[in-house]
């Protein structure tokens, strides 16, 4: 085991791909000769070279059309947004080109890429740079969304994204590229469409993912401190949504508290809340509690901004309304 | 003839003119109508499937055997047969939704293609993609794209993997003079210029998008070719309703980004002669307009010259059309005999 | 009362404010020479002049974003998408300029603007062009997002939309545009944020929208016949949801099923159901049964394509799961 | 001097270059520093207001008083002075991100702008929008917007709303070399075109978007302003460091608009001497190209001019930046008491 942080996680995985398989190449905004918005391609341009390491014009719809016809002919790119917010000049793209084609051709054509992009609020960036757009790639049939909240998934992921033969979006946490964890030196990989249990209970079950595990788990410390057995679920990914982790749990543990770092309002766990307690309902003690970011643009004020963004108190508040915990 | 990069001036166009009734055509006359490497004849039959393709595709829409929108290539054949028949094949084929043209110069199967529209599980996406998605990668036929301009970028990804990988492949980017009006369309030129890709740009230029003239939506008047200038793209129109100067300015184009001279823009001064899609009652436009373009139907005016020019005869002609006739029949007899996709089929083909 | 179709309701609502408000315009592609292309504003061009009716470029980032800037100057355009599936190349556009600017201005700046658009599948245009966009506009702060299911509510919706000083999506069910009902002479709103009880009854409560509102009473008609007590919901605004509606009948009814015409996964159905199973939890004798079309990209087929909508037989499927009837 | 719109030659720039040392400045010399209709010292003022601004910007970020993203307008500032010097109260004036020079030399409140970087309930979006989001109605000045070219529709908006109501207003849209890139610059070129709307498109060309050099990222050269030729936009460049230069070509433009004649587009030379925000190292380029532009600083070049012309006094210039000094110092002050907004504000302005 060796410690890193979630950005070198990330790095390690793009340098195997670049290291070991010809057909990876990377593209995005300053990634080259500035060193990337937040540092994760660092040191690749001179690495690398030119042909593998693109600079491209802020030309976001033009540089991800390209990754899709460069996939649909056999290569495997990967695509950095400088931010998830960004995503949005491109949706046309993602949405129309990149997870339809497949269909639309019958199956005759893949676009095996990946796009990767940090994401979310927390640095007082204001309205048009704190989004989270990974809640509405997520709903895109024919995409795959996965968002790493740990050095560990973000490699195992970033190994399986490269390798997957469909378009596969990372949403990577821009307020974690600092954090730390352990990987281990032995190759593993992190499956797309399994969430992973990170600590088991009996009382209660909260899931969240990515940023969001931070107030999660804060929380459940809280609760376990007072007794309180909490069984913690980080999604990992967002699409395909691992339920049958999900149901077991609440077969356990009979109360659910779900909680979207990004806006409440139509975020990945509006989509987990229905399915759950239409599929699970028999299991459930009571309702599924939603915590998320409160429904506004983000405020660039830092008190403002901490408010809105959810916490470990709005987790405990929900707790305690839905369970009386 | 040289694709000039001084885009303001016409000489490129009309050198093409004369050329076409000039070089080329004087040796080596014979019966199989290939004059120099050119298979004249193979030019008219494939000119002459499309158009009637899309008279039956038209005729079917009527009937209710095709649905959805469906955008005839009638009067555009000479810009897309041209200019494919100037490919390798290997090289890519990228297009928009008034596609059927497209695919069937490339070689498409007529069959599968009627399928498609029809929806049937033979068509070339099974029935999933119809009239606007029309697909078949082992042509190298990349679609069918039905967001205007959407399929640009695609098309300078697949020219990147080409120079990625080092083969003098190339690709070809079919659009019309409304998809210039997405930005999306200065994105991809400026991203093909400086990443030098071998790419070749083909404007369509028919005069208008949907209902709309280019004289009213776009500032700058109707030649594109000299806003190339910007990116450094050497470009040049032609006149899209002759086949032969279609042809031979592609291949031209062709062979500079063969040679690692990055992409090369094509503008080809062309005209639907029917609506924009089977839904449009032409209001926007009189028919003298419509009239007047038609005087240099590629349909007429190609089998005529080669009659004249004693590259072909009337026989030869006779019995091209009675052959494309019956294949036009059989395919439509295909799509109607071909069965629907089975439901099962719902869920197939969404993820890799 | 008259007789019209929905084209004619929107039709007149717009020329009614064209008539009254010198404020207002419209733009749009080939809305003006060509007629529209879905002949909404035909013959708008010769009764208003090219001042007021603005054939755009297919420039949709452009045209939308100028819509912003002259709502911005206080005027009130209408601005007009061919379909619901070509907002996407202005996604940017709408987001954070329409949405967010006003929040980012500290209310300085507001944007009265209307974006119409045809939505929703089922007439074989495949994949790009039979989207549903207008759940994502749904969830974004600083919009809000109408759809009218009837000639009588697209008239009061077009009214209250083109009043109202935010940015306003009527999103108009392409399948309904010659779908006929009654409109009274007198001037009338449908007050925006508000569903209405569109039948009254005892046993469970379905709700819907736009075109979802066709195969929902159908399945209502044929549950009638089994003498089931069926109350129904139009949504008619799918943001800001009107919930107090829905917890009023779910109190009454204690079963509720919800129903997409759009894709199932992430649809506005997926907020009704998480939000009503924790604010109503105590009322519901079961789970919320969700219903919407399949979640894969729209096939061109035709018989594919009905498989793929939400139908009547999905409807009633969903009340025998959930509750046996 | 008038906008050429023969693009291609650099004519127009070196006629700014003489007429700026020559014309306007002999005649009515005053102690008053206004010299025709300029008032040189105002201009001045302004410039030493928008550095001593940035740099007090610079210091409060590393204090952690600022945070986000912050991008300074340092070296750039004679392009915006001189642009807006030029306009009526009732023009709309619309920025990007990098706004803090365009909002002070709009005249909006210093005290305001840095409590709304300060994230201040007093700023002028109430510390909701930061550095990035300055707008101040009443001035209309229209933001301060963060997602590259997503402003300039917003201008054509503005501009078309004045068209619309037949007044003789008019738009100025200041925006990036970098942001040329973003296909939305040519939709919004075209749509300001055919609608011929009055709208001043004002290009700060500084070399750099973020770390990419302009010569890296576009096809085409350094040179914008030549490729609105084929949108039919009058258009010129000058030297973005020269802050007579660009009121006069500004002016220029100006009354063209004013007088009905549409678009118009200027291209000021300029460059940024510090990062593209404070998160940047400055990997991409070496200090001596930063130490051959800051030779021509307009701080300093300025300034002397004044003085050398005898325009100025040595001692009304130290007067103005003292009084400036203390303006800033006091905006500072002004920041760091203003309240926090009160946790209320979270829900309101969502909607009107
Ligand atoms: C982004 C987008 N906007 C609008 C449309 C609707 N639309 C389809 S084709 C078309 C006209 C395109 O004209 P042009 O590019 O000249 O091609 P042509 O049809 O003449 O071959 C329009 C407006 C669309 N498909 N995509
Ligand atoms: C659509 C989009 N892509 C990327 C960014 C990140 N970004 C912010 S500023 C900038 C550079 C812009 O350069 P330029 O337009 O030349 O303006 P300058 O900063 O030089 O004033 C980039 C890439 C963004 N804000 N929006
Ligand atoms: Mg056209
Ligand atoms: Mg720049």
């Amino acid at each position: 085991m060796i410690e890193v942080d979630l950005r070198e996680a990330l790095k390690r995985g793009l340098e195997e791909a670049l290291d070991t398989d010809p057909r990876v190449f990377i593209m995005g905004e300053d990634i080259g000769e500035y060193g990337g918005a937040y540092a994760v391609t660092d040191g690749f341009l001179k690495k690398y070279g030119p042909q593998r390491i693109k600079d491209t014009p802020i030309s976001e719809q033009a540089f991800l059309g390209a990754g899709i016809g460069a996939a649909a002919a056999g290569l495997r790119p990967v695509v950095e947004f400088m931010s998830m917010s960004f995503t949005l000049v491109a949706f046309d793209q993602i949405v129309n080109m990149a997870a339809n084609i497949r269909y639309m051709s019958g199956g005759q054509i893949s676009v095996p890429m990946v796009i990767r992009a940090p994401t979310g609020a927390g640095v007082q960036l204001g309205a048009t740079h704190s989004q989270s757009f990974e809640t509405w790639l997520a709903e895109v049939p024919g995409m795959k969304v996965v968002c790493p909240s740990t050095p560990y998934d973000a490699l195992g992921l970033m190994r399986s994204a490269i390798k997957d033969d469909n378009p596969v979006v990372i949403a990577e946490p821009a307020l974690l590229y600092g954090s730390k964890g352990e990987i281990p030196e032995e190759y593993y990989e992190v499956e797309i469409g399994k969430a992973i249990v990170t600590r088991q209970g009996d009382d209660l079950t909260l899931i969240s993912y990515g940023y969001g595990m931070r107030p999660l788990n804060q929380a459940a410390d809280e609760l376990a401190a007072r007794g309180i057995s909490v069984e913690i679920i980080d999604l990992r990914t967002l699409s395909p949504i691992d339920f049958d982790t999900i149901f077991s749990s609440v077969q356990k543990t009979n109360k659910l508290i779900v909680i979207d770092n990004a806006r409440r309002t139509g975020g990945v766990m509006a989509e987990v809340a229905a399915e759950v307690q239409e599929q699970a309902s028999d299991w459930l003690d009571g309702p599924i509690m939603r915590v998320g970011s409160d429904d506004v643009p983000w405020p660039y004020n830092r008190g403002l901004e901490r408010e809105v963004l959810t916490d470990a108190q709005d987790i405990l508040k929900a707790v305690k309304d839905g369970y009386g915990l | 003839m040289a694709i000039s990069t001084k885009s303001s001036s016409r000489t490129s166009s009309k050198q093409v003119k004369s050329s076409r009734n000039g070089a080329g055509v004087s040796k080596g006359l014979g019966e199989s109508g290939v004059v120099g490497n050119i298979d004249h004849l193979d030019l008219f039959r494939q000119m002459y499937l499309i158009r009637q393709f899309e008279l039956a595709c038209g005729e079917n829409y009527s009937k209710g055997m095709i649905r959805g929108f469906l955008h005839l290539y009638i009067g555009q054949e000479a810009a897309g047969v041209g200019a494919i028949s100037a490919l390798r094949a290997d090289d890519y084929i990228v297009s928009h939704y008034r596609d059927h043209g497209h695919a069937l110069a490339r070689g498409v199967d007529v069959n599968r293609c009627m399928a498609e529209l029809f929806g049937r599980a033979t068509g070339t996406s099974k029935g999933k993609g119809g009239s606007m998605h029309i697909f078949d990668a082992a042509k190298r036929f990349m679609g069918g794209h039905a967001i205007v301009a959407g399929q640009l970028p695609l098309a300078a990804g697949l020219a990147l993997a080409q120079q990625y990988e080092g083969t003098d492949g190339l690709t070809i980017c079919f659009f019309g003079d409304g998809s210039t009006n997405q930005g999306l369309y200065h994105e991809t030129m400026n991203l093909a210029a400086i990443w030098k890709l071998p790419v070749l740009f083909f404007l369509e230029n028919n005069m208008y998008g949907m209902g709309s003239s280019i004289e009213r939506v776009r500032a700058g008047g109707i030649d594109f070719y000299p806003g190339m200038a910007t990116y450094g793209i050497p470009a040049a129109e032609v006149d899209g309703m002759d086949v032969l100067a279609v042809r031979e300015l592609t291949e031209a184009a062709v062979s500079r980004i063969r040679s690692g001279e990055g992409p090369q823009f094509i503008e080809a001064k062309t005209f639907r002669f029917v609506g924009h899609s089977l839904a449009d009652g032409q209001k926007y436009r009189g028919q003298e307009e419509v009239g007047e373009w038609e005087q240099r139907d590629p349909l007429s005016t190609f089998p005529l010259m080669l009659i004249n020019q004693g590259i072909a005869t009337p026989s030869q002609i006779e019995k091209i059309e009675a052959e494309v006739d019956k294949q036009i029949k059989e395919a439509v007899q295909f799509a109607e005999q071909s069965p629907e996709p089975d439901p099962t089929e719902i869920a197939t083909d969404v993820f890799a």
